[in-house]
Parts: C-alpha cells; structure tokens; sequence
C-alpha cells in the first residue's frame, strides 16, 4: 500500500485524548490541507457538520467545493466520486451508514474495484467510502447490517476497521493517500469514543494488525467497535485466571496473516469474535485460515462468536440475543481453553 | 353527515398529534429506543390522503410512519407498545418505530430505505390489477427520496405498465438538515412526473379537504384508467428530523408561520364556528383517553421472551 | 421449507433426457399451470423466450399478464415483484445474470429477506429470485461475479446452485412454493448440458445435499456448475487410485450439515471447491465448520480451491489462471490425501 | 479545408465498419471469445459527437465501445489486440471487447453494466470542473438504459450540481431483443430531461453533421454554462445485439430501411458528387491496409503471461 509510514513516525510528540469523530475529522482535514485534490461528499456532511459530527466545521474551512452535500442518490455521488478519482482527485465519500452503501454497492465492486484491471492499470481510483456499519441501538432490521464481509471479499478494494482514535486517525490518512479504492467502516455506538492520538501528524500502515493487550492462554480476534467489548472480556478473564491476548485486525484486506499466525503459534488457542453473521462470513474466513494453515498449532478448534442467524429486531430484549454478548464469548473461550 | 366528517378528520389528526407527542415523553424516557421520527405537523397528509381510500386499497411509507399508521385505522395501543419494544407491538417488537405495520388494514409499512418502498408499493399495486381487484397503492415518501433510483425507477415502470398507484411526496421542506434546494433546484417537486406518461397534481399538504380532493381524483384515475399520480403535498414537520436533531437549521419564524396554519387548529376552530365546540372538546377527551390507555397498555406489556429472538425469519 | 416432498415422488415414471434450459422451462410451467398466482418477470423473458432460452414458449402459453419482458430497470422490477409476493402472488424474477443483481440487492437484502421479522410473520415474501451466477467464458470483469456468498450471508433468504436437469427442475419447483424469499443460481455454461428426468412430476427437498459420487479416501464438496467439473476429477483420481466422493451441496441456505459431515466422518479428508473467491467465502465457511465441529475426524486440514484473488480479466489465457481448474483441485487433494 | 473534413468523417467511420466487419469474421472463427457487440450502423453517432469535442474533453459509454474508442483515435491495432485478448491490446487483454480503453485520450471505456457509465461519467467531468479546466465530459447510453436508477441519479445530480456533461441516448430501438415500446411508452426519449433542468435535444444519428451541430451546441452549454444536456441519437444496428443475437425480432425491410441511409454510403456518395472520388478510393484502400494491418498484428501478438493474472488489482 502506497505512502502508509509505519507507526514509528510519531514517537516524539506529545498525546493528547479526542473522540473518534475528532480523530476522522483531523485525519480528513489534515489530508484536505496538504492535498488539493481531496475533497468530502456526503450526505449532511457539511451545513449539519456530519449526522455523527465527523466532519465539523470542515464546510466553513474549506468551503462548498470541498465538502459537498449530496442529496440522498447514494449511487448517483458514489459514481460521480468515483469517476473524479479516475479522473485525478481523490475523494472522501460518506455514507451516513454503510446500510445505505447497498444502494451504491454494484458502482463500489463493479467500477470502482474493477477499473484498474480492466484498464490494465491505465485507471486508477484512489477514493475512500467511509461510515458506520453494524448494529447501533435498536435502529431495526434494515439500519442494523453488516456488510464488511462483502467487501473484504471483493479483490481490488481495501477494506479498514479499526476502533480507537488512535487507529482511526492514523488509517484513515494512510486510506485518503494510497492509491487503490478503501472501504473504511466506523461505529455510530463509538465516534464519542474517547483515546489519546499525538500532536504531530502520524501514519498507521495498512495492513498491520495490532496487539491491544498481550496474553498467553489464548488469542482473542477482533476488529472494529467489538476490540472495546473484547477487551473488557479479557479483564474479566484475566481475573479467572486466563491469560488472553486481543489481537485487533484494523484492517480485513489486506490481511495480516503474520501477526495472527504469531498470536496463535503461541497461544495455541484461539477465538474469534465478529458482528457479523456465520455464513460466509469474514470470522469464518479466518477460522478457516488458522485451522488449516497452523493446523498444528492448534491444542482446540478455533471458537467464532458472531451474530446469530436472523435479522435484528428492533426490541432491545431482541437485539442483545442476537449480537456478540460477553456472556457468549466467555463462554467461548472457556470451551476452546477447557 | 358533515359534522361526522368532520369529527372523524379532526380525531384522526389529534389521536396522531397526541400519540406522538406522549411518544417524545417516552422517547426522553428513555423506555423508547433508537430513532423516533414525529409526524407532527403533517398530519393532514396520511389522514386527508388515507380518508378517501377504499378498504382494499394497499398503503406503505417510510420510517416517519406512525401517523399513517393510524389514519388506516391501527390500534394505538399496538401502536405504542411497538415504540416500547413489547411483545403486544403491532409487529411484536420486531419492527420498532420505523416499521409499523397493521396487515389486516392493509397499511404495509414503514421502511427505512429511503425511496426503497416507491417500486414496492407499485407491486402491491401490480398485484391488485393482477388478480383484477379494484383495489390501489398509494405510497408517501419524502422530499429528500425525489432523486434516489428506487423513485424513478417505481415511477418509470409504473407508467410504463399502467400500475394503479399514487405516489404521494410528502415536501415538509427538509431531508434531515438538508433544505429543498440542496435536493432539487426547483420548488416544483412534481415535475418529475414529466419524464413519464402520468398525472401529477401540487396540492397545500396543511389543507386536509384539499388533500382529500386531489387523491380521490388520483384514486379514481388509477381505479378506472390504471393512470398512476406524482403528488406533491407541501407540509412542514414541527419537530427535528428524529428526537435526536435540535433542528438548528432553520428559525422559529419558520416554524411557527406553518403551526400558525396548523391543520389541527384550524380544523377544530371551522368546528367551533359550526357550533361544534362542545363536540370537539369531546373528541379531545376521547383521544386523550385513548392514547393515555395505550400508554399504559404499552408499559405494562411484556417484552418478548428472548427464546424467540430467531423466531420470524424462516416459515 | 414448506412443501417439498422427498426424492421418492418419482421413483415409478420413467426417464427421458433434456436441457437444462428445458428443465428449468418446464418447472416454471408446471407451477405456472398449477397456481394461477405464480408469473415470470425480468429482461426478454417472453418474446425474447429468455437470453438463455429458459422460458421458452411461455409467453404464447400464457401471454403478456404471466409472462412479462421486463425493461432494464433491476431494482424496479424486483423491488415490483417484492411487493406483488406480499400482496398474495408468487413472482419469479430472472435475472439475466446474477451480476445485475447488485443493481437489486438492496431490495433483496432489506426488503425481501427482512419484511417477515420486520411484521413479525403478518407479511411473507414468497418470490424467487433465479438467473446464471459466476463466470461463462471471457465475458470479463464485470460479467463474472460470483455472488452466491453474498446471499448465502443473508438470513431470510434460502439460497439454491443445483448442478443437474433434474436437480434444477426438483428444486425450482420446490423453490416457487417455499413461502420464503429464494435465490436460485444457475450457470450460463450449463443451459445446454443434458441428463435424465422423469417423465412425471417431482419435487426435490430443499436443504438436502447430494452425494454425486461414493468413494472412500477423499469427501470433495462443491455446487453449481461446478460439480460436473469435480465429477470429472473425481473419475481421474480413481484412475490414480484415489476414491474421491463427490458431495453436490444444491442448497447453500440452509446448509445440509449432516451430509457433510457423515461424508467427511467416513473420509477423514475434505477438499472444497468454490467459484468464489476466499475471502469471506462460503467454501472457507465450510471449511471453518468441518475443522471445528468435526476436528477430530479430520486426518489432514480441510482443502479449499478458490478463484484466485483479482477481478476476472479477459483474455483466456488468464481466465483459467483465476478459476478453480482440474489441476488445482487434483494438486490440493493429493496434498490433502499424503 | 471543406474536404479535409469530409475525408476526415469518412475515414473515421469506414475504419470503424471495416474494423468490425474483420472482428466479426474472427470472432466466427473462434479467435475472439466473450461478448461481441457490434456498432455497424451507428458510426455518425460517435464519429460525429466526437469530431467536435477537444483534446481535453472526457468520453465514456457502454460496452459497445468500438466505435468510439477508434472514433476518439485509439490505435486499430491495439484494439484489434485486445479483442484476441493478447498484451498488446489497449487494454492488455485484460478488457476485452466490452472493455475498451485509451486513457491517453481521454477515452475511459468501455462499461458493462447498463446504465452505470451515466454517473461515473458526470464524475469525470466534475473533475474537470473542480480542477477549473475547461474539460467537459460526454456519456454514450442505450435506449434500453434510460429506466434504470443510475440514468437518473446521474441526471438528477449533475443538473443539480451543473456538472459540464453531455448524455447521449444512441436510441436504436432495440434494447438486445426488447423493442422500444416496451422500453418507454413514447418515442420522444429527451422527455427524460424534462424532470431536472437541463437542456435536451433530439437528432437523426444518421446524419452526421446533424450530431456535429448538436453536440456542438451541447458541448458549449456545458462548456460556458455548466448546463447538461440530454441527446436523443436516433440511429440503428444493422447486426444482431451481439454475434449470439440472429436478430429475428424484426424484419429484413426494417434494416434495409436504415441502410438505405447509411452514413458512410451517403457521405462517400457527397464526396463523389463533390468530385472526391479518387480521395475516397484512398481512404478505402488506407483503411482497409490498417486494418489488415491490424489483425496481423494481433494475430502475432502474445497472450498475457499466466504469472501476470494477478496484476493491475492493487498498487
Ligand atoms: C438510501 C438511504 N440513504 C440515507 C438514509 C438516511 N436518512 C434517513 S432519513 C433521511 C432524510 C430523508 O428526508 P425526506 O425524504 O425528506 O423525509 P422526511 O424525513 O423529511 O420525512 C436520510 C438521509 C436512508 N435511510 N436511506
Ligand atoms: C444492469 C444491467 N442489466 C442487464 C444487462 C444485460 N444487457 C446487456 S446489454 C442489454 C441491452 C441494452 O440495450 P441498449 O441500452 O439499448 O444498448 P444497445 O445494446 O442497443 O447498444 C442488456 C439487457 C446489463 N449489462 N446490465
Ligand atoms: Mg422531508
Ligand atoms: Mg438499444
């Protein structure tokens, strides 16, 4: 991936906390400022200052031109950002969730992840989806999917999720400068989410994953909003004596094989938990990975938590059934430790 | 005759004005979850509209629903319990407040794509003609669905094939915090009727009898000539977007120059001037009854058992 | 799923020999002859008698009202049938290929698969949703999708990829009285292959996978199109002393576990073989399932062979790079099999 | 001066029939896989539109791309390559026939979904826009592409945005197998435009200088305005949609109606009665060479090398 520095580049300088929507509203406007062919559309992004805020003040900073409101033809302004990336600039696009990205979906896989191929490299299409995907509270079926499996499967697109500021602001500026197309998925239940980032300007690599807490027993993999719920559950395991290590992916695709297969080779255990359905999911995806790559490393089968088989009811009675519990992923680990 | 007219227009518009206004209570409450579109102010549309419908007539809009809900005849009590997450909800608690539905009445829903539910409406509609029913669609949507595929490919193909349905653009002004001219550069909204072989009609969405004049004549040119209808109703809707949207992007000026106008008020005052004062206050009794029942009726309703939570995917 | 009666429905009548595309023509007319509440809709279905010839003759039999040549317009069309379903009819859309199902899918996905949940069972969608899904030869990028994933992902819906005639005719017919919304795959390449039918008619059960071909060494997995590929494999693995048995999964929603897995419990080894790529794949779903809940009957890791990872270009003689091919199978299950 | 541009037209479209008519030969001897959509008959269309735009001007259309990528001057050679899908193709043989590029001028394919250019191509020129150059773009479609949802997205947005685009609708008639009736209920298609605000235009695609002076006309209101517009290209295909296609939905007559108006029989009879016959006689023997030229050339070229099938997905 094009211009991502590794994480070293911000060692000297002091640290300060922000919200997530902060830390996307930095990493856009730092990126606006220093290139000009950056630019923001989407829905509310600029008179409403984002649904979520991620991109406040942005439309008085720089302008109509450069954060643009688009009406609601989510197909309509991911195509004709998708056409200006082709055509040199390197737009930021917003969807207000990524529920609404299906909308737009056969212009990301179809134009968007497919034009350097099919131009044999002539065409290239630097551009960023970015918005929150997952379940948020009791939004119902249609504004509770998850859809970050369909577009790690999609060769020709990246696909970021990270979960703290930190993470955020760091990818999100390596996502706006490389050169491919990014599917890049926040949280609306996290962007108040509170972490400390430097003062300086920093990169994250894509690619890398990143290990939010060491342990021995086993390895606990994980990526967006649910790294907080994972590693709640591993405080609490630590206090019935399991060891567990929580690796955050913070990226889908590519990959970062190494850093997983390390985890695993040495805890020989491992548990994955995603919000996202079983079938054809990218957890599933990943079990399969470790069980036949590191096959031998494997003292257990690997555990998936994910969300359960049916569409998210409304009722909050519901919805905690259906979504990665503690409760389930404890009861998890437990079974691949035992 | 005239009078019950009137009673039945003014209690539909109050039992959804009062229903929606206990909701925001109960949303501040905190016992209502996620998103809580109000229909305040608007409430001549579903009502004008849904008043001159026949019973096998098919009814579906978007997320701001509740109000139609009602006009077609849902029950209050199923109504709020569904707010609330309870197994006595209109749709069990499954649904919550962007999907109301009360299939017997035939009102279908309640979707939260925006303009998704233009082409479905269409095929209920289809499916009317198709068993040769005389029964229509009609299908509100809002300012903000006007440029989204779904619309025009509904309209497009609703044209093309004779479907009997009316396609009713509720224009209160605003998508979310977006103003009509970031949506369209015209304030004409029913023009985009131009670009197919249908009616199109502009009516004053705060004048109920107006309402009802001009969809009586889009129910009968789709009943009799299978001539679908782009209606645009100018409204306005008092409250934010959803419960969450202070709404910054306009002045009370605005606001209130519309309540001045408000279809409630204007209609209960016509009553009064008709020596139907004591009648009215009547109705504001009754309605006040009814939804301060359903309230209790949905607190005190269970939540459903979590065992079921699967439950409703597959037959 | 409602309806469908077991495999033995037919056991009497004799066989005759026809199409695919016949098969499939002759199941829509079956249960167009039987419930006057079914109609085909989609692009050049009637006068056209499909791009692929699958309705052929249906439009002089039952005219304009049942079956109706649809304008490119997928989401409309769909969304059309969607709501003619929850109104009491019983549509069957064709998609010219499943490709142009992106322009559908939010339909597909947010509508048809959730409005059962959403009403809580007051309205059911009962439509099916079939048309030609993966690659035909250097169609390029854009025309060699493969989906099937993406649906597999999505409860509410049920989700066929017969391979044979009479497992194409068993199942549609099955699918258009199933009350749920159903995603049936079929394949360009295959419209013309011949095999055997029963003269009579007969349903075949959906969620019940079939065993191809009985071997002992090796369980291969595979659906769609593809397993007339594997069955071809499988007859010069048995030249080279392999016996390979040949699982012909025909339902990917809901999966038959207990065939698989008493398959791979005889075997002890399992190759998947996929047209999809592996990323958030079913086939690494599958094999996610076989190494963690039958782990221990597994004397060497699941097996999987995928399209590679990039969109399909065109020029033959990288087409067949990307897709699964003889030789790529036969390498995996000798590694599997050593 | 005069002549130079007859000769010029000509010879672009007589490359263009020629270029297909060798395409279609190796496509019936199995040198050519996939798709392979042919333009003969429509050559005015692109040879025309394009004859008037500038060097920094975008253009786009769907995968029956031939026309206009040679239109817009890509190599035969190259595109003869691509469709043997050899590495010498225009787009390395990673495109194929429906995929045709030439980004050098500006030519960017080549699409294969319906409709989904329309957007993609307003992008292109908002580029253009952003970057204050006077670039514009041009967008080739289908009749049969004008229902669906990026049709009119891309309209709707680029009225709203003024996007500097021109949409042509090569209308002819056919849509694969399905007439035009059953596309639209009108034979005005430009009604289209009648939705947003923007300007719209009809022509008979069979008369080149008719498109010359249209899109000329467009190309300045784009240009100067930032106002889009919506042609209706009159034209036809004399082959079958594709070479799979026997075309048996309509009759012998019809397309001998339109042959007898061929653009390149009818402006190479101009240029005779012009005194140009020899000039013709010319170009058709430099034509033909560079197109015999062509498929030697792409008959010798290599495949792409198995080891490169990943390439051109990532940097
Ligand atoms: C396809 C899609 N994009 C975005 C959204 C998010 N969203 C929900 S409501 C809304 C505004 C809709 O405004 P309008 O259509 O005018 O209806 P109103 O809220 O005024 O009734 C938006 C952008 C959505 N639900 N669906
Ligand atoms: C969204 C989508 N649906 C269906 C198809 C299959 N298809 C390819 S070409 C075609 C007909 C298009 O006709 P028209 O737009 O008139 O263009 P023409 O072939 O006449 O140039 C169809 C249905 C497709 N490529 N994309
Ligand atoms: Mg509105
Ligand atoms: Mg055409």
């Amino acid at each position: 991936m094009s211009n991502a520095m590794s994480d070293e580049s911000n060692t000297e300088s002091a640290m300060r906390e922000i919200q997530i929507r902060d830390a996307l509203q930095e990493a856009m406007t730092e990126e606006m400022l220093r290139d000009e062919r950056v630019f923001l559309v989407g829905e509310e992004v600029g008179g409403y200052n984002g649904a979520y805020k991620c991109s406040k003040g942005m439309l008085d900073q720089f302008g109509a031109r450069r954060v643009i409101d688009a009406p609601i033809a989510e197909n309509g302004f991911t195509a004709i950002a998708i056409g200006a990336a082709m055509a040199g600039l390197r737009p930021i696009v917003e969807f207000m969730t990524f529920n609404f990205s299906l909308c737009a979906i056969d212009q990301i896989i179809n134009t968007a992840a497919k034009a350097r191929l099919m131009s044999a490299g002539a065409i290239s299409c630097p551009i960023v989806f970015r918005g929150a995907g997952g379940a948020a509270f009791q939004l119902g079926a249609q504004h509770a999917n998850s859809f970050d499996g369909f577009y790690a499967y999609t060769p020709g697109l990246i696909v970021i999720a990270p979960a703290t500021p930190y993470d955020m602001k760091g990818l999100l500026k390596s996502a706006i400068r490389d050169e491919n197309p990014v599917v890049f998925f926040e949280s609306e239940l996290t962007y108040g989410k509170r972490g400390m980032v430097p003062e300086g300007e920093y990169l994250i690599p894509i690619g890398k994953a990143d290990i939010k807490r060491e342990g021995s027993d086993v390895t606990l993999i994980t990526w967006s909003k649910n790294v907080f719920l994972v590693l709640d559950v591993a405080e609490e395991l630590a206090q019935q004596g399991i060891s567990a290590e929580v690796i955050d992916l913070r990226t889908l695709r590519p990959l970062d094989k190494e850093a997983v297969f390390n985890s695993v080779a040495k805890t020989n255990r491992c548990v994955i938990i995603q919000e996202q359905h079983e079938v054809a999911s990218y957890g599933a995806y990943l079990s399969h990975l470790i069980s036949t790559e590191i096959f031998d490393e494997l003292d257990a089968p690997v555990g998936l938590v994910s969300t359960l088989e049916a569409p998210m009811p409304y009722s909050k009675a519901l919805e905690v059934v259906l979504l990665p519990s503690k409760e389930r992923i404890i009861e998890k680990v437990k079974a691949v430790c035992s | 005759m005239e009078q019950e007219l009137l009673s039945d227009l003014y209690k539909q518009m109050a039992r959804i004005r009062r229903f929606e206004e206990e909701a925001a209570r109960l949303y501040t409450e905190k016992k209502i979850g996620g998103f809580l579109h109000l229909y305040i102010g608007q409430e001549a549309v579903a009502v004008g509209a849904l008043s001159v419908l026949q019973k096998n007539d098919y009814v579906m809009t978007a997320y701001r629903c509740h109000g139609h809900y009602l006009a077609r005849g849902g029950s209050a009590r199923a109504g709020m319990a569904e707010l609330l997450g309870k197994e006595t909800g209109c749709a069990k608690g499954r649904g919550g407040s962007m999907h109301f539905y009360d299939v017997e009445n035939r009102f279908m829903g309640g979707w939260g794509i925006v303009g998704a539910q233009v082409p479905v409406a269409a095929g209920l509609a289809f499916a009317e003609k198709y068993k040769g029913s005389d029964g229509i669609a009609i299908v509100f949507l809002g300012d903000g669905a006007i440029n989204i595929g779904s619309f025009h490919e509904g309209l497009a193909l609703s044209a093309l094939w004779k479907i009997p349905v009316i396609f009713v653009i509720e224009n209160n002004q605003f998508a979310m915090g977006t103003p009509l001219e970031k949506t369209a550069p015209t304030d004409d909204l029913s023009i985009r009727a131009l670009a197919y072989p249908m009616a199109r009609e502009t009516v004053d969405g705060h004048d109920i009898f107006a309402v009802r004049e001009t969809i009586f004549a889009a129910a009968k040119r789709a009943r009799e000539q299978n001539l679908p209808t782009l209606v645009e109703a100018k409204t306005y809707r008092y409250r934010g977007h959803s419960m969450a949207d202070p709404a910054k992007y306009r002045t009370s000026q605005d606001v209130d120059a519309w309540k001045a106008r408000d279809p409630i008020k204007v209609l209960g005052e016509t009553m009064e001037s008709l020596g139907m004062k004591a009648l009215r206050e009547q109705i504001d009794q009754d309605v006040e009854n009814e939804i301060q029942d359903a309230v209790r009726f949905a607190e005190d309703s269970p939540f459903p058992a979590p065992e079921t939570a699967l439950d409703y995917t597959y037959v």
